[in-house]
């Protein structure tokens, strides 16, 4: 069943067209049958890659290097599987919401959109391809911040563009050398040929640079934070979740597949530094922010600095370490984003101040928060300790004391935010203060998805055994 | 070289001054309606004088044709768009520019 | 290498320097919009005639006139004060380095590379057409399109985003002031002009499949004609409306339907049916023509959003 | 020769439009150097494709195309957004983590 592959972009694909130009309830209609349908076809190639390994896919029938060739295998099937379960699960609350029937109809091609690109992002074989998948992602990303109710969402969107696309274009420079080098776009071609020429080094260096901005990594990581906090909080999901991740997962493909060992022994320190750094800087800055949907946007920062910890560990363990930690966050967060939003919708705010013993009028929310919490903290059973623990471990076993040391200071700074909202919110209410709480709605998803991220370590075997699957890891 | 270069390039010549012409009319006259007189009047001409010469080089009449269009439709574009700056010139308050 | 090609490609960084240094907007557009046209006689220079015929369509006419609305919309503005003097500096330093540094990687490209074209050129007659470019657009590397085409989709849609709607506009307000003094002017112009674009826009997509020519590059040029016949008084399309959404997905969506029927046969994603790519290629290009025309409109702002 | 004088020529565009992308205070004017960033690349592309003597390398050709159009979407995108922003800068106002954001959450129920 190798059209499984395709299917899984070209459904959320054709329903977003579909969407686009329907009516307000057939696009609902619509989007939730693509929605499941899609998460089938993720299924799909998932059990396709766990019965008979990887397989290829080449697009029109054309074989690489001419043609465009996409791949399933371990890396990708899990990262489907993973795209579906947030991707799905965030569906199902923007469209549960009845209350916001018309926005929702006019974002779902758009979520449809980023869903398709990152479905597509994840089994690309061809490294000019993963350049288009990338600004797909972000033009539906852009458009999902610029539907944004607040006034800000223009700003925040377009900012969040002008940073973007630098770092594509800087990646599709590097594509430009290296094909004028080697005069090919795959990397199976392009990892038998690429050395350390000056074109080979230039254009590494480009595509590396690039995808770091584009991944946000510090000390360029502020600028997707006021699209997480001012986009609507399926947007926020969405963007922290899944297209925050997409640059990551490029330059691991790249590293795996494509890059000799020369550049990457060089490149894996700088990278570090770097991911200690925003480990650091995320982590404290999430301490003292005045509102929920900052704090998690900045352990967003903080947590890519735990997936680029990869690049200067480099072992196969370091990197199931990474992919995991990609997993658990984009269940974590998304879930924290979609709670955050049920908060603030039914208070009319998200400052932390104000959330003073509210954990018993809003139990779903501060449930999901609480348990997403767990995984962002890195506590045992929690999927997020199990990526970190494996990163941690790694950093031991080939030297890396200090990186080590970061992370598990993240770890400690991390469990210290997420007590300083889960304190508050179960301190006694202060008497005589009335708060006004509207009815809330859309706890449940954020429910789901928290559980999604503790279910995850509750087994890691499985998910660590399809990725093995694969040939890549 | 026979007559039909010589012609040809005479043509090509006189194309080239008349840009020149409009171009120092451009770069040297004092308002913006001088200068659209400049550019419109001479350059339209420089180009006729250029799609002939090179008509004459072709030695095919479907070319010629396709370069007689390309010269039609400068001048249609180059006439209506010399008007609209002007006029929004016009508008603008701009005078023109009067011997002091 | 003649002196023609030294003065252009001389000339592209000084007007980028010059669109993009300038204190006046005004100015920058300007030099912006020569730096299309000048790119698109490089581009011809360097053997790239559908590069060439897009860029001057697009890159100097779509993107120029959209940035020009921009402008009209915004209306003046205090100029904003750039990044603090250090800061500049730094960058500079890194970018002159870096320029430096690629300049470098580039010089030692090979001379006789390696590359697709032969392979292209030996797999010619399996495609359906005619013309190298249009085989890899369409074939070869397809799904590179068919992507492409979401991107424009969701662009537009993200255009559209918050654009206001035809019942918060003012009711039956014409698309332009009529007090407007070039009207009668661009009127003229484009009952003079739109015909020839439609035949033109024709012939490019008929051409696409033995030279060049194609889908974009008549849809931008029918996307041309439209915003002329707009200027000139006739109704914008309504992004809101039904019909309008339809089309816009139209092509797009043929296209997906055509990558997902060789899936259900158990073939791979858009992979034409043998016998069938050249008749499939040129009903994807049409439905495509039509789709990229409409999207390039509705990138221009609507009546209602104009001065806000 | 010809292709590494255009090559070049590709790189200084690029260079010039990565410099005032992020140093440039104005939104429009980042949005121009946003496009003339793609303008460059593409130069370089096809300045690429013309080496082989054998002939063009149409595949750059059919990449750049479809580079121009992922451009025009996305300064598209961008102009539409600037018609609706108040001022001309991007960074007139809080990131989320100064603290002085009072703003309510939009869209709260009657």
């Amino acid at each position: 069943m190798t059209g499984a592959i395709g299917w899984a972009i070209l459904i959320p694909l054709g329903g977003a067209l579909l969407a686009a130009a329907a009516g307000e309830r057939a696009s609902r209609w619509i989007a939730a049958l693509a929605a499941a349908a899609t998460t089938c076809a993720a299924i799909g190639v998932a059990a396709s890659v766990a019965r008979h390994g990887p397989s290829r896919h080449p697009a029109g029938g054309w074989l690489a290097p001419l043609g465009i060739e996409l791949r399933a295998d371990g890396l990708a099937a899990t990262m489907l599987l993973t795209i579906a379960a947030v991707a799905g699960l965030v569906a199902a609350h923007a469209l549960a919401d009845r209350s916001r029937a018309a926005a929702c109809a006019r974002s779902c091609p758009l979520w449809l959109f980023t869903w398709a690109a990152l479905d597509a992002l994840v089994v690309s074989g061809d490294i000019f391809n993963l350049y288009v998948t990338l600004e797909l992602a972000t033009l539906a990303a852009v458009g999902l911040v610029a539907d944004g109710e607040g006034p800000d969402a223009p700003r925040a969107a377009l900012r969040y563009l002008l940073f973007a696309l630098p770092g594509s274009l800087l990646y599709l420079l590097g594509v430009a050398l290296i094909y004028g080098e080697h005069g090919a776009l795959d990397p199976a071609t392009l990892g038998a040929h690429v050395g350390a020429s000056a074109p080979d080094t230039a254009a590494m260096a480009l595509m590396t640079a690039g995808l770091c901005l584009k991944a946000a990594l510090f000390p360029l990581h502020a600028w997707p934070v006021l699209a997480y906090t001012r986009a609507s909080p399926v947007a926020g999901a969405l963007l922290a979740g899944l297209v925050g991740k997409a640059a990551f997962l490029v330059l691991v493909r790249l590293w795996l597949e494509v890059y000799p060992a020369t550049f990457t022994s060089a490149a894996g320190p700088v990278l570090g530094t770097l991911a200690a750094g925003a480990i650091l800087w995320g982590s404290l800055h999430a301490l003292w922010q005045p509102r929920l949907r900052a704090v998690i946007a900045y352990s967003s920062v903080a947590h890519t600095g735990y997936l680029f910890m990869w690049f200067a560990l480099g072992t196969r363990d370091a990197l199931a370490g990474a992919l995991f930690v990609v997993m658990s966050h984009a269940a974590a967060s998304a879930s924290m984003f979609l709670a955050t939003g049920a908060i603030a919708r039914a208070l009319g705010h998200d400052r932390v101040e104000g959330l003073t013993g509210l954990a018993h009028r809003l139990p779903i929310p501060f449930f999901a928060l609480a348990l997403a919490g767990t995984s962002a903290m890195a506590m045992p059973p929690s999927s997020g300790f199990v990526g970190k623990w494996l990163l941690v471990r790694a950093a031991f076993e080939t030297g890396h004391r200090l990186w080590a040391a970061v992370m598990l200071i993240g770890g400690l700074l991390a469990a210290a935010y997420v007590f300083r909202l889960l304190r508050r919110a179960f301190l006694p209410r202060p008497a005589g203060e009335p708060i006004a709480i509207t009815r809330s709605s859309g706890g449940h998803a954020a429910l789901a998805l928290a559980l999604v991220a503790i279910a995850l370590g509750l087994a890691p075997g499985l998910a660590l055994d399809l990725l093995r699957g694969g040939s890549a890891p | 070289m026979s007559l039909l270069d010589l012609a040809s390039a005479a043509l090509l010549l006189a194309g080239a001054a008349f840009f020149l012409a409009g171009t120092v009319g451009l770069l040297r006259f004092p308002d913006v309606y001088a200068r659209l007189h400049a550019l419109t009047k001479a350059d339209n001409l420089g180009l006729g004088f250029t799609v002939a010469g090179l008509a004459l080089e072709v030695g095919d009449v479907a070319v010629a044709l396709k370069l007689g269009i390309t010269w039609a439709l400068v001048l249609v574009s180059s006439s209506i768009s010399c008007q609209l700056v002007a006029r929004t010139a016009m508008n603008a308050g701009v005078r023109p520019w009067r011997r002091p | 290498m003649t002196a023609l090609d030294v003065l252009l490609a001389g000339a592209l960084p000084v007007l980028a320097w010059r669109a993009l240094a300038t204190d006046d907007l005004h100015e920058a557009v300007v030099f912006f919009i020569a730096l299309g046209l000048v790119a698109a006689l490089a581009w011809a220079r360097l053997d790239a005639p559908d590069i060439a015929l897009v860029e001057a369509a697009v890159g100097a006419g779509v993107t120029g006139s959209l940035f020009v609305t921009t402008l009209r919309a915004r209306g003046l503005r205090p100029p904003a004060s750039p990044a603090p003097r250090r800061a500049r500096i730094a960058l500079a330093v890194l970018t002159i380095a870096s320029a430096l540094g690629i300049g470098a990687a580039l010089a030692a490209l090979p001379a006789e590379p390696p590359g697709l074209g032969e392979l292209v050129r030996a797999s010619l007659p399996e495609t359906g057409v005619q013309h190298t470019v249009t085989a890899v657009l369409l074939n070869v590397r397809g799904y590179d399109t068919l992507l492409e085409m979401a991107v424009l989709v969701a662009a537009v849609l993200a255009v559209l985003a918050r654009a206001p709607s035809p019942s918060a506009r003012p009711a039956a307000r014409p698309a332009a002031p009529d007090d407007d003094p070039a009207r009668p002017l661009i009127a003229v112009l484009a009952r003079l002009l739109v015909p020839g674009i439609i035949l033109v826009a024709g012939y490019l997509l008929w051409r696409g499949a033995f030279a060049p020519g194609g889908a974009f590059q008549a849809a931008a040029v029918l996307a041309g004609g439209g915003i002329l016949a707009i200027l000139a008084g006739r109704r914008a399309p309504d992004p809101h409306a039904r019909a309008v959404r339809r089309g816009l997905v139209f092509g797009p969506g043929a296209f997906v339907l055509i990558a997902a029927v060789p899936l259900i046969a158990g073939r791979h994603v858009l992979e034409y049916p043998e016998g069938w790519a050249k008749v499939l290629i040129v009903a994807v290009e049409v439905a495509l023509t039509f789709s990229i025309a409409l999207t390039l409109v509705l990138f221009f702002p609507a009546s209602g959003e104009k001065g806000t | 020769m010809t292709p590494l004088l255009y090559a070049s020529s590709g790189v200084a565009v690029f260079a010039i439009a990565l410099y005032r992308i992020f140093t440039a205070g104005d939104v429009l004017r980042k949005i121009i150097a946003a496009n003339l960033l793609g303008g460059g690349v593409f130069l370089i592309l096809v300045a690429i494709a013309r080496r082989p003597a054998a002939g063009i390398d149409p595949v750059p050709h059919a990449l750049v195309l479809t580079g121009i159009v992922v451009s025009v979407s996305a300064t598209a995108c961008a102009l539409a957004l600037a018609r609706r922003l108040e001022g001309t800068t991007l960074d007139d106002g809080d990131d989320g983590d100064d603290g002085s954001d009072d703003t309510e959450v939009a869209g709260r129920g009657p």
